[in-house]
């Protein structure tokens, strides 16, 4: 079960995800959460994984999805509070080469300044 | 181990073909793994594993049509653990599999479930059973310490 | 009910006869419950005639053998839901069977297990399986509004 | 799994058991409990079993064996802090007709000065 939260932090938009990340394990998912803030025109998009106990290969794939339609809208996506299985998912299947991620809130916070 | 500390058991679980029983199989997974013990690292990664194959069996195999089955089951014999998952589709040849970690499947949303599977598992076959299902069979060596986590 | 909504299902759980396997049922029954559902108020004492009956087959039924097999069956198939407990043991005729409450019964520390199951469940019955095991087999009526624990 | 504690109040013995009390569900029974608190001559038992979630046939087995033991040493056992189920279980029984319980403790306690 996926529970959500999306607030602005310093001009960022940040996608709070809470639970398990797995194919048919929320009523949203996080490929209509992403949509509906590139649709508000949001730009800077910072997903945090920090509460995300469980995801599975949709799960990765719902992100890849997300980092492929932010860039289609000229949008940056990028990933903070990685627990050390989802960092092994993303290792695993490489997708550690695609993601800019963060380890600190206020680090992936800054970074969409430069 | 004395014959009174084997714990082997063999666990059916048949349903209708619906992801919401995913978290059925997975409590019941983590029931066993206590018992057998499963090493607790790899708990979560089984688990993930079992949810791939029934993510397919209901989606690739059954193709969502609800009056299809899916059955699950777990078997511990010896050092060994299977989970073996089985629906009523015609099944796919291992050919038609990529390497999502390749270029040009990287930015692909899906193709990672069997390729999860083979990381965190130490056998994956695919089967078909003597009723004519189409089935994958995940074993788990019970007493390696080899980190499959790491691999390659 | 929508063909949908319909939560036919089958668990087998094959393991050796040992009490340790109780809060596995338990566990199972539990997750089957919130699928099916099972009314709230009748879980615990579904639960508890199942743990009779698996306490049954491990003490009565295989004699503590460890090299026997018990297995639970769950069941869901319209409206009813059914367990069956097997033993490899050779029965026995309900002939034996006490009524727990009389004057002379009631200061025995044994006895109440069959009794409390024929209180809890909607129907148990005694079987023999085709390869010659012995089981109880209880049902639950899914409908019925009428509650069994206020029963006689 | 059972978990216990043996306490003294007021010159009765309480034995406050907790979780569940099933055949195979611990190493300690409830009828050895019983039995050490004899053996050192105690002659008022009080158990508390407002904390024990479930209980099988095994554990009223265990209940009755106490009660006619401690009635073989000229003691006194008594029950508090049923909880519903337990109630019931003992009611269909017919259990509720041997034992004397109490809702309170107090009353409980107090009722051993008679
Ligand atoms: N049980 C199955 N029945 C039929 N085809 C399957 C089954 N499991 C997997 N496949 C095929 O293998 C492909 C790869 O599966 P997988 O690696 O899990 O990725 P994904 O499910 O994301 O496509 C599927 O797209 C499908 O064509
Ligand atoms: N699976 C079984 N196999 C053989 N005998 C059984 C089985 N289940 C019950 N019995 C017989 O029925 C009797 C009553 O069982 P029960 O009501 O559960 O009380 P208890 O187990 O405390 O004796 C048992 O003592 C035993 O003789």
């Amino acid at each position: 079960m996926m529970n959500h939260r999306v607030y602005e932090k310093s001009g960022i938009s940040v996608l709070e995800l809470k639970g398990s990340i797995t194919m048919g394990g929320g009523d949203v998912t996080m490929r209509d959460l992403i949509k509906g803030l590139l649709e508000q025109g949001k730009k800077q998009i910072l997903v945090d994984l920090g509460g995300v106990s469980f995801m599975d290969s949709t799960g990765l794939g719902e992100l890849v999805a997300a980092y492929t339609t932010a860039r289609h809208h000229d949008a940056t996506l990028k990933l903070v509070n990685l627990t050390k299985k989802i960092h092994d998912l993303l290792t695993i299947t490489q997708l550690a080469t695609v993601f800019e991620y963060y380890e600190g809130f206020d680090e992936a916070v800054s970074s969409f300044k430069n | 181990m004395g014959p009174e500390t084997r714990n082997d058991l063999k666990i059916s679980i048949r349903v209708r073909s619906h992801l919401r029983y995913s978290d059925l199989f997975h409590t019941v997974l983590g029931q066993v793994a206590r018992l057998v013990p499963l090493p607790a690292e790899r708990l979560d990664w089984i688990a993930l594993s079992l949810r791939e194959a029934v993510n397919n069996a209901v989606l690739h195999g059954n193709k969502n049509d609800f009056s299809k089955w899916v059955e699950v089951e777990m078997e511990v014999s010896g050092t060994t653990f299977t989970i073996r998952v089985w629906d009523e589709g015609p099944g796919f040849s291992p050919g038609v599999l990529l390497d999502p970690r390749r270029p040009e499947n990287l930015f692909k949303p899906n193709g990672r479930g069997i390729f999860l599977i083979r990381q965190f598992t130490d056998r994956a076959d695919f089967a078909r059973s003597a009723d004519g299902r189409f089935g994958i069979c995940m074993s788990v060596d019970l007493d390696s310490n080899e980190d499959k986590e790491a691999g390659e």
